[in-house]
Order: structure tokens, then C-alpha cells, then sequence
């Protein structure tokens, strides 16, 4: 057993300890009149059925179809994604990047986890770990190659280190051969990771297939 | 602190990115209920994003490293809790209020919760003209503050471009410290991978942070 | 790799320093076992002092923290034995030796031991004349490779001075590389604090590091 | 518990791990014909009883008595250390560093763990720990406000990075109050720490006391 295996170990057995933690802080907060658990059930139920990528997917497959909508929405990400009556209320400074085949957009908070979550839902595990946030800045071409993606040779990469209080969306090139589909149908091929960059949006031939994330 | 553990971009040996497929929104259910404690608390206007930020950092990096993401935030929020005085350690050994709770400027309802899935807005008036203008040079500053700063070593000393001027916002370095209200302007900065890592680096990459104006001096 | 968690010149948050009073030279007769071991092992020549501290360098973050020193020392020499292809992944499992060994260049004897705890000398002839003198100014590349060098990152990309030439010694960058007698210029570069940390830094401070030629440019 | 608490906790029960492994691992080169189990017993009793901070504090007492020596010492270390016949001998590249009123030296490993250990034994655990590996050259005087050495308003610190096979040993101020002292009487108040600038050697008044470290 190597020291690594070890805290790999104790994570396991940790997981119960902090069920018992949690509630009991939980317990205290409520007890002390600091906090309400309706609230809490209220903001849990939030982040598992309304928030979430289909939000932004909404964004970028009307930015698609309407070129009137894209340039509002690079010039104001937050008052055109609130132009639209589906999609949650989106909080101050959200950013649009633009993909294009000359440049390839991805987004990483090296000092923590900051992440367009009203448009992505809450962030993933792999975007708040340290292989992301470490190496996204250094080396985003092997980071990209975690998730399968190559670029073409010709792109260069941006990449946008989330500081402050700004936060940034990728608007995805459109997939090739989705000329006919309609925005809802578009929005499908939109995934979280090609609003991350760290992927690109299904085809629409990977979308019948039910491919996924 | 500014070069704690936390400030990880850059550095090398954690492995490969492992996206999990099909990935719950959460893994456990006390990771929601830790996710919404820290928003209800949040709420209560104590301290800000910063000062949360600020209570992670300073976990020993081998418990900040070894944790979870919850576990993090669930450590942070206990230590907040403590050093504000709302909960004794009495009382977090014990698993229950042992008093009666201080008296909150406003507790998070259930019918406030649709409200609080839109972020906070940081932006605030401007004291002053913005300094710098889009395509700037400028030259970030070197600093390493024992305080809480947003601007990560591997951009310190760095020869970069601003992008765009982002508005006044509110300062972490100071409203880590206590003052909420502080604002400073914040840019969009643009580095060549060559300037951070040097000449052996892809030319093809480059790398921006979000910088606020104290970070930078004219290059 | 050369920007991991032991690169940590500079870092905050690892809290005061423990001197412990009486300490012994050992803890717990294994840390005794392991120091010697590493020196056997080291006499065998097939891996310079830099081949073994890389492999302690690649070992993940958070077991290099966790571990204490002489765990870190015994971690790398299995990793090392085992990737010389010395002792197989089965017989550290089985805690046995499962075949004969390989034969090796030399193994160290209780009668050779008077002389190894004399240190090696790595000066080697010199390929080229030193490009640097003392007192020239220089400034440290930043380079950031994926394996192993001794340039600590806190001092990339910084003006120094050069105060003494130290001759031509192995050159550790290639040595874990596997080039055993590859030798560089040596030179004791010294740095204000605040060329290191900023305008903010202790005026009073100066710090060098020990730079072999490629790590410098002139300045 | 905190997850910092459960790794301290962890580290006491996994050292006789450690040892099941250690000697596993010892039994498994033996066995292949590696290594020698005596040459291990001798390397060990050699750095329990010969070589240690006894040598350094007789290379440093000699500098105080001898200027000459002192010149030479300054000059080529391991030559002056290695013509002291009772001191074990000096590998290549040991550089002395002179104290004055006006500059204090620090010697720190920030990559790993270089010592001159031929002079003053195997480095202590706190030479060898994160705290003084990350802090020595960024925040010195906090480093030695630890060791409870606070240095004169006017004293320069120079903090010297062990980066290659250099070693470098501080050549500490003689003390107060010690003109009448012998060679012998001065090296008792030599210090392991006053030799790598993290203390003082100890005055002869606290030698008398028996003070220590």
C-alpha cells in the first residue's frame, strides 16, 4: 500500500463521518435560528431540476439560428440570455466567447471553482480538481486531450482564468450537417463541455445515437 | 494566504483530467445540504464570496489537497462560522446549540430561494477613471500578500495586453479583510503562453485572467 | 517533473516551523534502514543523487505532503527499483524476492562503508569555457519542463547577479534523464528580495540559488 | 475531526506499516543479492555515532582560534575542514558563509533536503518540513522569530538555496565573553543551528547552564 493508496482509502471511510458532520452543523445553524431547511430543500431542488446546461444550450442554439441574437449576446451575454423567458435568471457579467476555426475558447478557474453555473448548472467534479485547474493554463492542448478533443492544427487557444466576478460561456461553432434542424432540436447537440471548451457540441448523426454529455 | 496550495495553476503531477460520465449533481445528499448552508449563510451578508474563498485557502494544504470539493467548502464554512462567533467549537463538538443564536440582519427564506439562483452583483459606482485602456500594455504586479488576493502567481511580473475594461467591482484583496464595499476597475488581461511559461512554450496559446487595477502597472 | 508540490520555495500556509528539542537521528529504527538502503542502492551507480530525487518528485501531491521524509525516501527507492526493472511489482507484493537478481556493477560492503559517507564530487572538465564572470548580471529563463531540473520556479524569469563560479558539475536535468556525466557551468546567483517578491519585500533580504549556465541568460 | 486531524492520526498507525514494508523491501534486496545488511548496520551506527554536528562545531571553533584557518576555510572549505585530522572527511564543494554584525547567513534546501551532513549529520526533521522549505526565502525573519532568534535592526540576511551539490556551512560570530576559552571549550558552544543560521552559538555562560540544540 503506497501513502496514496492510502487517503484514497480513507475517503471511502470518510464519506459517512461527514454525513454525520453535515447534519450536525445543520442542526446547529437551524437550532440557532441562522438558517431555515425549507430553504435549503428549496435551493438543493433548485440545482437538480432548473439549473443546468440546458440553459445555456438554449443560448447557443438560438445564438445560432439569430444572428441579431448572437451580437447582442457577445456584446451583453447576461441581458440576452434574460431575453430569453426560458432560461433562469442570469446574474451579472456573464461573457460569450465566440468559437471560431481560428480560435478555440476554453474556461478554467485555476484559484478555485468559479463557473457560469445559472447557464451550466452547478460545475462538475473534474472542473473544480486539481488536474483541471493546474494544468488547463500550462498545458490546455493534454487537457484537451483528456477529453478526446484535437484541434485542428491551425487553431490557437485561449484560455480564460475566472478571477473575479466575470464568468464566461463558449458559444460552440454549429456542427456541420445541422442546417435543417429546428432550435430545439439544435439545442440538443449543445453540451456542457463545449460551453467549457472543453468540448464540441454532438453532430447531429452522434445525436441520434443518444451520445451524451 | 496568497501562495497557499489553492493557487495551482501551473504546477505539474496531478494527473489527467477524469471526466466522469453521466455525473450526479451530487454524489452524496449532505453535499447539496453543504452547497445550501453556504448559500443561506451566504445570504446573511456577514462576509462575502471573498472572505469564503479566503477561509478555504488557508486549510492545511494536505487536508485543502486530500478533501473533497464539499468537504472543502463544508471545512471552510465550519471555520467562517466559528470566526465570526455565531457558533462556539463547543458547540460544533457537541453537534448542537448549546444558546441561544446572535440576532442576523436577514435569514434566507424558502420563498426567497428563486431569487438567490441569480449571482450577485459586484459591480459598483467608480471612485475614479479607469486607469488603463483596451489594448494597454501593462505589467502585473509581483506581489505575495499573506492575505487573500485573486491574482495568481503564475501571472505575477507578467508583460500582458487588456482586452477590455470590465467595470468597478468589488476588491477581493480588501473585501477578504472585512470591507465589503471597496471597489476597484477590473480588466480583461491577455498573456502570450511564451510570456508565462516561457520560450520553449506553444506559441499557439494564450491566457487571460481577470485583473483588477491594483494588480497592474503600465508596461 | 519540475513544477510539483516539492518545488515550494515561496509558498505560504504550511504554518511555523517545529524545531523539535533532543531530536535523535532516527525516529524509528526503519528510517535508519531506508537512509542506508538508499546509500547501497546509490552505490550500484545505476542512478545519480538526481534520478533519485526525481522519482520522489513524481509521487501525486498529496502523498508527498502526507508522507514524512524517510516515507518519501522509501516510496521513491520502490518506485526506482522497480522501474530499473531491479525487483518486480510481484515481489514487492509478495514481500519476497520470487527470482534471482540481476548482476550488478558493484554492491556496497561494511568495509566500503568509511569511505561513502564522504560525498561524491560531480565536477567534471569543462566542455567550454564559463559564458558567465562574478559580478555579471544574468537573468534566470523561465523554463517549465515536464521532467526534472533544479531551477526553483520562484526564481525564473528574475534578474540576479552572479557572485561565485562554482566549476563544471554534472548537470542534474540531464543526469535524471539518464546522461550521467553531462556537465554545466555553476554559478551562485543572488537576487533582492524584491526582484523575488515584489516591491513590498523586506529590503534587507537577498537570497542565491546555485544555477547551472543553461539556466541563465545574460541580462 | 477535521481532515487534517485524521491525516496526523493516520500517520502514527501506519508506521509499523512502514516497518512491515521497510523490511519486506530490505529482505527482497538482500535476497537478490543487492545489498549487504552489514554495510546497512554500518552506514546507520556511522550516522548515529561518527559523523554529526561535533565535526562543524571543530572546523568552526578552529576558525575562531586560527585566522589563518579561517582564511583557508573561507577560501576552500572542504581543504581546510579535511586538514583537521579528528573531523570525518569533507566531500567535494563545501563553502563556508562568514557571519558579521552586518550579514546573517540561512542555509535552506527549497527542492529537497541538502545539508552538509559530512559536517553537521543528517538534517533535522524541521530542515527537512514544508514550512521551512517554503518559507526560509520569502519570509526569513518569521522563519527565525520560530527558532527564537530576533537579529539586529542593522543585520542584512542572505538566505542560501541549496539548488545543487554545493553545501554550505555558516560560520557563526564568536560569541561574548569567550577570550579565555580553549579550542575545546569553544566548540562546546557551537550549535548545529548557529551552523545553518537558524540560532546563535550558545554564550559560555549558557553552556555552563547546560542549555542545548
Amino acid at each position: 500500500m503506497t501513502a496514496d493508496d492510502h487517503h484514497v482509502h480513507d475517503h471511502g471511510s470518510e464519506l459517512s463521518d461527514m454525513q454525520l458532520r453535515v447534519r450536525a452543523l445543520e442542526t446547529i445553524l437551524t437550532e440557532k435560528g441562522y438558517i431555515d431547511p425549507a430553504a435549503l430543500d428549496a435551493i438543493v431542488e433548485a440545482c437538480e431540476t432548473q439549473i443546468g446546461p440546458h440553459n445555456g444550450a438554449r443560448v447557443v442554439a438560438r445564438a445560432w439560428v439569430d444572428p441579431d441574437f448572437k451580437r447582442r449576446l457577445l456584446e451583453d451575454a447576461t441581458k440576452a440570455a434574460n431575453s430569453l423567458g426560458h432560461v433562469s435568471p442570469v446574474g451579472a457579467h456573464l461573457i460569450a466567447l465566440e468559437n471560431t476555426p481560428e480560435l478555440h475558447n476554453l474556461v478554467v478557474c485555476t484559484l478555485c471553482s468559479c463557473y457560469p453555473w445559472e447557464v451550466l448548472g452547478l460545475p462538475p467534479v473534474w472542473y473544480k480538481s486539481a488536474p483541471y485547474r493546474s494544468r488547463a493554463v500550462i498545458d490546455p492542448k493534454g487537457v484537451l486531450a483528456d477529453f478526446g478533443l484535437k484541434l485542428p492544427e491551425q487553431t490557437k487557444v485561449r484560455i480564460w482564468d475566472s478571477t473575479a466576478e466575470t464568468r464566461f460561456l463558449v458559444l460552440p461553432m454549429r456542427p456541420e450537417g445541422s442546417a435543417e434542424l429546428s432550435e430545439e432540436q439544435l439545442a440538443e447537440l449543445v453540451t456542457r463541455d463545449s460551453m467549457v471548451g472543453t468540448g464540441l457540441p454532438k453532430s447531429p448523426a452522434d445525436a441520434k445515437r443518444g451520445a451524451s454529455r | 494566504m496568497s501562495n497557499t496550495i489553492h493557487d495551482m495553476g501551473g504546477m505539474h503531477g496531478f494527473g489527467p483530467v477524469e471526466p466522469e460520465p453521466d455525473e450526479p449533481v451530487f454524489h452524496e445528499p449532505w453535499e447539496g445540504r453543504v452547497m445550501a448552508m453556504q448559500r443561506a449563510m451566504g445570504y446573511t451578508q456577514l462576509w462575502t464570496i471573498d472572505g469564503g474563498r479566503a477561509s478555504m485557502e488557508v486549510l492545511p494544504p494536505v487536508a485543502y489537497l486530500a478533501a473533497s470539493y464539499y468537504q472543502r467548502w463544508f471545512l471552510g464554512l465550519e471555520k467562517r462560522v466559528t470566526a465570526h462567533g455565531l457558533v462556539g467549537a463547543d458547540e460544533i463538538k457537541a453537534g448542537k446549540s448549546l444558546r441561544p443564536g446572535r440576532r442576523l440582519n436577514r435569514k434566507l427564506t424558502a420563498a426567497d430561494v428563486p431569487n438567490t439562483t441569480r449571482r450577485g452583483n459586484f459591480e459598483r459606482p467608480a471612485p475614479a477613471p479607469a486607469k488603463f485602456k483596451t489594448g494597454d500594455k501593462v505589467q502585473t504586479r509581483n506581489i505575495n500578500p499573506t492575505t487573500h488576493t485573486r491574482l495568481p502567481r503564475y501571472a505575477r511580473g507578467k508583460l500582458g495586453t487588456v482586452e477590455a475594461v470590465r467595470g468597478c467591482h468589488v476588491y477581493p484583496d480588501t473585501a477578504a479583510l472585512g470591507d465589503h464595499e471597496h471597489a476597484e476597475w477590473l480588466y480583461t488581461v491577455v498573456f502570450t503562453g511564451r510570456e508565462l511559461w516561457g520560450e520553449e512554450a506553444d506559441p499557439s496559446i494564450t491566457v487571460s485572467i481577470e485583473a483588477f487595477e491594483p494588480y497592474l502597472g503600465a508596461a
